[in-house]
């Protein structure tokens, strides 16, 4: 019969109108990301053995690093920039990593103002707590 | 001066409107408000991945396959890998194999989605575009809670996976397969089955089975238009061959059969995720691969069923790390050419439903 | 319950005895006034809250919570909307007919606002007690066509011209069937003042005796308005935003005021013909019942629309011309053959 | 994996057009001169038992010294696959088109055109597809010069009507 | 921006603040822009699917009045630039910003609007956006999850009301 879809359809949206809510009220509620998800990169510099497999691993030569060598002959990491307005996190230098120094981690909000915040300095980034913690403010 | 009688202008739709899915363009011309031309226009997001892949090794341009179509990310990267693997002769575990079947299938349900819900927002349908969008989102969570990453998983790896799933994963998997008889049931009451989207989308652009096999159409628009032709069946991937599903057809060659054969194929993936799901072995996931892939000299032609259509990946090897060549034959970026021949006639509200139906994805029709 | 009946009149009354004679011209110039500024505060508040139920009423469907930023579960977030679009750019395009153009929005509030004089919101609380209510409705009513029109040919942009044509298509199709649904209620009545009509109901609200009646006028209504699945004129998906395509800032809000305003009184007129207008259970006063039931009509109206997709615009057409016209003939006929044997039955055994 | 019947065909073939026949990966290649792809696909195009009817693909090659256009055929009513390449000059890069044979091979020729400057003789619209109509060189050949950041950066004028 | 430039307008608001009426005008004004950012559907590539996404049920950016997509930009209040900018679409995408209408606001959504991204070294790609429209907020990600541009677009709101912030923000201060 003409017209039993459109009743069909009608109860379905009156259904749905008095149904259960699905929203997940994000600032206010902070959603909990699993433990893999890549959305931001965090380096742990006492780790980093400035071995330079990352940049090999990178697609995109994101990561510039630079280091010394000391009195013992062993690279010393000086600076780790990541740029990240060309990442495409795709985890390839954290799988390269021996030494599990740069980590994928599930920092989201990471909206900035100006372009050249987006390249990160991870020595500094590495020292606010927030940011390794996978929490921000 | 005075102009006669009636007159045909050209409209310009997009690139940038509501009905085009992203930048695409058609310069339509009108007679009133009936179609008599449309040229299509395409390249607003060529990024010229081809030649990117020349100069990034075997490895590095797995994260690139999954831009490619974006709303079925891992069938690219599986087509991209296999064929690799097709050069290298490289075995890959069972385990890898039946996790990246269930993940390209579950990318194609994604997929198929996304199809449905733009389908009908194009006739106003907003409330079906939730409802598809809010199911889409539990197989985004399946693929970011295994590779992490929601649309562009890169999970696939030269010679297996890159990590197994978590444990909660199979859980989710299962209770998600569960629900969709309900969400199927739900799309069809709300859009399928509503008179006004039939009368919509019944006998408009017809594409007949003939002049849809003299375009090169592929995939579902294909099988809309009544051919029987699968890669997965016709020239198995992977292991493909071990499940036990159909391939739907329809004959009605029209706008609705081509949305409603991606309902039908969502029920098949369903079929294809169940078996993957009971035979799943234990094992690694990974097989041993050297650090820098250095494929022997040669030439691999492999194609897979993507969702949008047929995808072809011909890599041409010289031996080093990076390939001379790497050819993407999208089968959306071929299908575009079957909408000037089957718009002619209809009105432009037609032209929208039309354009949804042979659903399209710029990532891919521009590469 | 009877002060709060009448508390609108009384007040009227009020402001006339203010005055030493209270049917002197200052007192009728000063009343007049008055009920345009209320009736103008009326539509604009009601309008811009419907925007909000309407999106409201589209995130409760698709399972979501919907503005929820400012105030009680945001239900202030309309007016945050309008500050924006006092304070947004007013953009005339390079080549439109300026006239035109900044007259369309206007012309099209106006034509709303007209309607509104007529709609008794409760016993006596109507601006102009027309004896030719209906007709006057229609009459101005249909000038939205010419608004809508007036956009889309000023803004020299063929979008915008597809949808006024559409609009003129589509909105004169419709406005006969609207018509010949409530003659069957003007038969009855034999008025077409709408207070009298209102007074007729008393016993039984007349969607009981013209069912039928009441859906087409409910179908040709939501056509009338361009409200979903009837929304051609401003189609989203395939003409952008149809006339209103290179509106800007206040400009177009007027116009989305204008489309409101008009999905208000149609929902008026829907309830003085049908539903029995002011009158309810004693325990709400009659201007209340008035409201309530006309967001009955809106809660029908915005169901229908986010649900249903849109139609094809020569299947609105066939609807018209070949559906909806037939059967309010049918339900003529059949009005008329109800009273025919109703007189019958009174003359020959009541009488 | 290859089918002897397509074998014998795929080796007459060649001897009419003097071609070159490879395995390569469980696949059958034919290289011909470009003057005979249209003959070529033509004949392929109606193999008996054996038609290789479906142009799944094609696309261009920069080989360095000469072009290559590549045809990836199969058939919607068999497992038989055939790839038919073309050598062309680099300095005259002239083919036939094959659009009268597939009516679908119209983008595909007009991307090679655009990738790569192939001439399709006979193509009824060879225009650029991807990049704009006075956009300069052809991007996938291997001594194209990708242009820096800064010029990248700066807005092109459009045409009008483009 | 130097120093001198940081304190002209300094300058400039520290007048603003004596012309008491028409700071609490744009104040009043900018309270209404802030809570109702209609958008211009404005979508290139994956990120105006996670876009898309970030509008269903489950993220609901009508919670905080956003969710107006509106297809005419004279209608629309922000640009969101989701996607892979190419430069065939360049002189497209600024053209439609301007024909915004003021107050206007763009937002490059993942890394290839912020500067190039994965593409950044491909002939046919504009390296970043903010070379064709003067960008705002930059969400990095690839696509960020629909939280980031949701966090973003708050960002974009405590740029409006305090603008002073977002500057000093600059320096590290």
């Amino acid at each position: 019969m003409f017209g039993k879809g459109l009743l069909k359809g009608l109860s379905i949206t009156i259904k749905r109108l008095y149904g259960p809510n699905l929203t997940e009220y994000y600032p206010e509620v902070k959603p909990i990301l699993p433990t893999r998800t890549r959305s931001s990169m965090v380096l742990e510099p006492e780790k980093c053995i400035s071995c330079g497999l990352c940049i090999n691993a990178c697609p995109n030569q994101v990561i510039i690093l630079t280091s010394e060598k000391d009195e013992k002959n062993k690279k010393v990491l000086q600076t780790y920039h990541m740029n990240m307005g060309r990442c495409l996190l795709c985890g390839l230098c954290t799988e390269a990593c021996p030494t599990k120094a740069l980590k994928l981690c599930q920092v989201y909000e990471n909206a900035v103002y100006h372009r050249q915040e987006l390249l990160w300095d991870m020595i500094a980034r590495s020292k606010q707590a927030n940011i390794s913690s996978g929490k921000v403010e | 001066m005075m102009i006669e009688g009636t007159q045909e202008y050209s409209l310009n739709m997009g690139p940038q409107h509501p009905s085009t899915h992203g930048v695409f363009r058609m310069v339509v011309h009108l007679d009133g408000e009936v179609v008599t031309k449309v040229e299509p226009k395409i390249g607003y997001l060529h990024r010229g991945l081809e030649k990117m892949a020349e100069s990034r090794t075997y490895t590095q341009f797995i994260p690139y396959t999954d831009r490619l179509d974006y709303l079925a990310g891992p069938h690219n990267s599986l087509g991209y890998v296999q064929a690799v693997e097709k050069l290298m002769d490289t075995e890959v575990p069972e385990r890898a194999e039946y996790l990246r079947i269930i993940f390209a299938e579950l990318g194609r349900i994604a997929s198929h989605l996304v199809m449905i819900a733009s389908g009908s927002l194009d006739i106003s349908g907003w409330t079906p575009w939730s409802y598809c969008f809010r199911d889409r989102e539990r197989i985004l969570d399946l693929f970011e809670m295994t590779a992490g990453n929601r649309m562009t998983p890169n999970y696939f790896r030269i010679g297996g996976v890159s990590q197994d799933v978590p444990e909660e994963f199979m859980p989710a998997l299962k209770s998600f397969l569960e629900d969709m008889p309900e969400m199927i049931e739900e799309y069809y009451g709300i859009f399928f089955g509503n008179e006004i989207a039939q009368s919509r989308m019944k006998s408009v652009g017809i594409l007949p089975k003939e002049l849809a096999e003299n375009l090169l159409i592929t995939g579902a628009n294909l099988r809309a238009s009544g051919v029987q032709y699968d890669v997965r069946k016709a020239e198995p991937y992977g292991i493909y061959d071990r499940f036990d599903f159909e391939i739907p057809v329809l004959y009605g060659c029209d706008t609705y059969d081509r949305h409603f054969i991606r309902l039908l194929e969502i029920q098949e993936s369903k079929k294809i995720i169940e078996q993957a799901y009971k035979d799943i072995p234990a094992g690694p996931v990974m097989t041993k691969v050297p650090k820098v892939l250095k494929p022997p000299v040669g030439k691999v032609y492999h194609r897979v069923e993507n969702p949008k259509g047929e995808m072809g990946w011909y890599i041409v090897s010289n031996g080093s790390t990076k390939p001379a060549r790497v050819r993407i034959r999208t089968g959306a970026f071929v299908n575009v050419q079957m909408l000037p021949e089957i718009v002619k006639g209809w009105k432009i509200q037609d032209l929208v439903t039309i354009f949804a139906s042979m659903d399209l994805v710029l990532g891919e029709v521009d590469k | 319950m009877d002060a709060l009946n009448n508390l609108f009149v009384n007040i009227a009354a009020a402001i006339r005895g203010l005055f030493a004679d209270s049917h002197s011209f200052g007192a009728d110039l000063s009343i007049n006034i008055i009920v345009f500024i209320m009736l103008f505060l009326i539509m604009v508040v009601a309008a811009l809250f419907l925007s909000l139920v309407e999106r409201k009423f589209a995130h409760w469907v698709s399972q979501r919570s919907g503005p929820n930023r400012l105030g009680p579960h945001g239900w202030f977030q309309f007016i945050a909307d309008a500050v924006k679009m006092l304070g947004k750019e007013d953009i005339t395009p390079a080549n439109v007919d300026k006239f035109l153009f900044k007259m369309a929005p206007m012309m099209l509030v106006g034509v709303t606002l007209m309607v509104f004089g007529v709609i008794p919101f409760g016993e006596e609380m109507v601006a102009i007690d027309l004896d030719l209510g209906i007709l006057y409705f229609f009459a101005v009513s249909s000038l939205t066509t010419l608004g809508i029109l007036m956009a889309g040919w000023a803004s020299n942009n063929k979008y915008s011209l597809l949808g006024g044509l559409r609009a003129v298509a589509q909105m004169i199709s419709y406005e006969i069937p609207l018509i010949f649904s409530l003659l069957g209620v003007v038969m009855i009545t034999q008025t077409f003042n709408l207070s009298a009509i209102i007074e007729a109901q008393k016993t039984i609200p007349f969607i009981f005796l013209q069912p039928l009646a009441f859906l087409i006028f409910l179908i040709a209504g939501i056509a009338e308005t361009n409200r979903a699945p009837f929304d051609h004129v401003q189609g989203e998906q395939e003409i952008v935003a149809g006339p209103f395509t290179e509106y800007s800032g206040l400009r177009w809000g007027l116009f989305m005021l204008a489309e409101y305003g008009n999905v208000v009184a149609t929902s008026a007129i829907a309830v003085t013909m049908f539903l029995g207008g002011w009158y309810g259970p004693e325990f709400l006063p009659g201007w209340l019942w008035f409201i309530l039931k006309i967001w009955l009509v809106i809660f029908l109206m915005m169901w229908v629309r986010w649900t249903f997709v849109r139609m094809r615009i020569d299947h609105l057409m066939h609807f018209a011309w070949k559906i909806l016209l037939p059967l309010a003939l049918v339900n003529i006929f059949l009005t008329g053959l109800g009273i025919y044997v109703y007189d019958l039955f009174i003359v020959r055994i009541g009488g | 994996m290859v089918s002897d019947i397509l074998r014998v065909r795929v080796s007459e073939l060649a001897a009419r057009f003097n071609g070159e026949v490879e395995e390569n990966m469980g696949e059958l290649e034919l290289t011909v001169d470009g003057r005979y792809i249209l003959e070529a696909l033509t004949d392929a195009k109606n193999f008996a038992d054996v038609p290789c009817d479906f142009l799944h693909d094609l696309c261009g090659m920069d080989l360095g010294d000469h072009l290559e256009v590549v045809y990836q055929l199969s058939s919607l009513r068999g497992p038989q696959r055939l790839r038919i390449i073309a050598r062309v000059e680099r300095d005259n890069p002239v083919i036939n088109s094959v659009t009268q044979i597939w009516k679908g091979s119209d983008f595909l020729e007009r991307e090679a055109f655009d990738m790569f400057g192939l001439q399709f003789r006979g193509h009824p619209n060879l225009k650029r597809i991807y990049m704009w109509d006075d956009f300069e060189g052809y991007p996938m050949r291997k001594d194209y010069v990708i242009e820096s950041h800064e010029q990248r950066a700066v807005m092109r004028v459009r045409k009008e009507g483009e | 921006m130097d120093v001198k430039r940081e304190m002209e307008l300094r300058d400039a608001e520290a007048m603003e603040e004596k012309n008491i009426l028409l700071t609490s005008i744009e104040k009043f004004l900018n309270w209404g822009r802030v809570h109702s950012f209609w958008p211009n559907s404005f979508g290139l590539a994956c990120c105006a699917i996670e876009m898309a996404s970030t509008g269903n049920p489950r993220y609901d950016l009508s919670r905080f009045g956003y969710e107006v997509f509106q297809a005419s930009p004279r209608q629309a209040d922000l640009m969101i630039v989701a996607g892979t900018l190419t430069r065939k679409m360049a002189p497209v995408a600024r053209r439609i910003y301007d024909q915004m209408p003021e107050p206007k606001w763009a937002i490059a959504m993942g890394n290839c609007a912020c500067s190039g991204g994965p593409f950044a070294d491909s002939y046919a790609v504009v390296p970043g956006a903010d070379s064709i429209i003067p960008i705002d907020v930059y969400i990095p990600g690839c696509p960020p999850r629909p939280e980031s541009l949701i966090f973003g677009m708050l960002q974009l709101k405590q740029k409006i009301q305090n603008p002073a912030k977002a500057r000093l923000i600059k320096y590290g201060k």
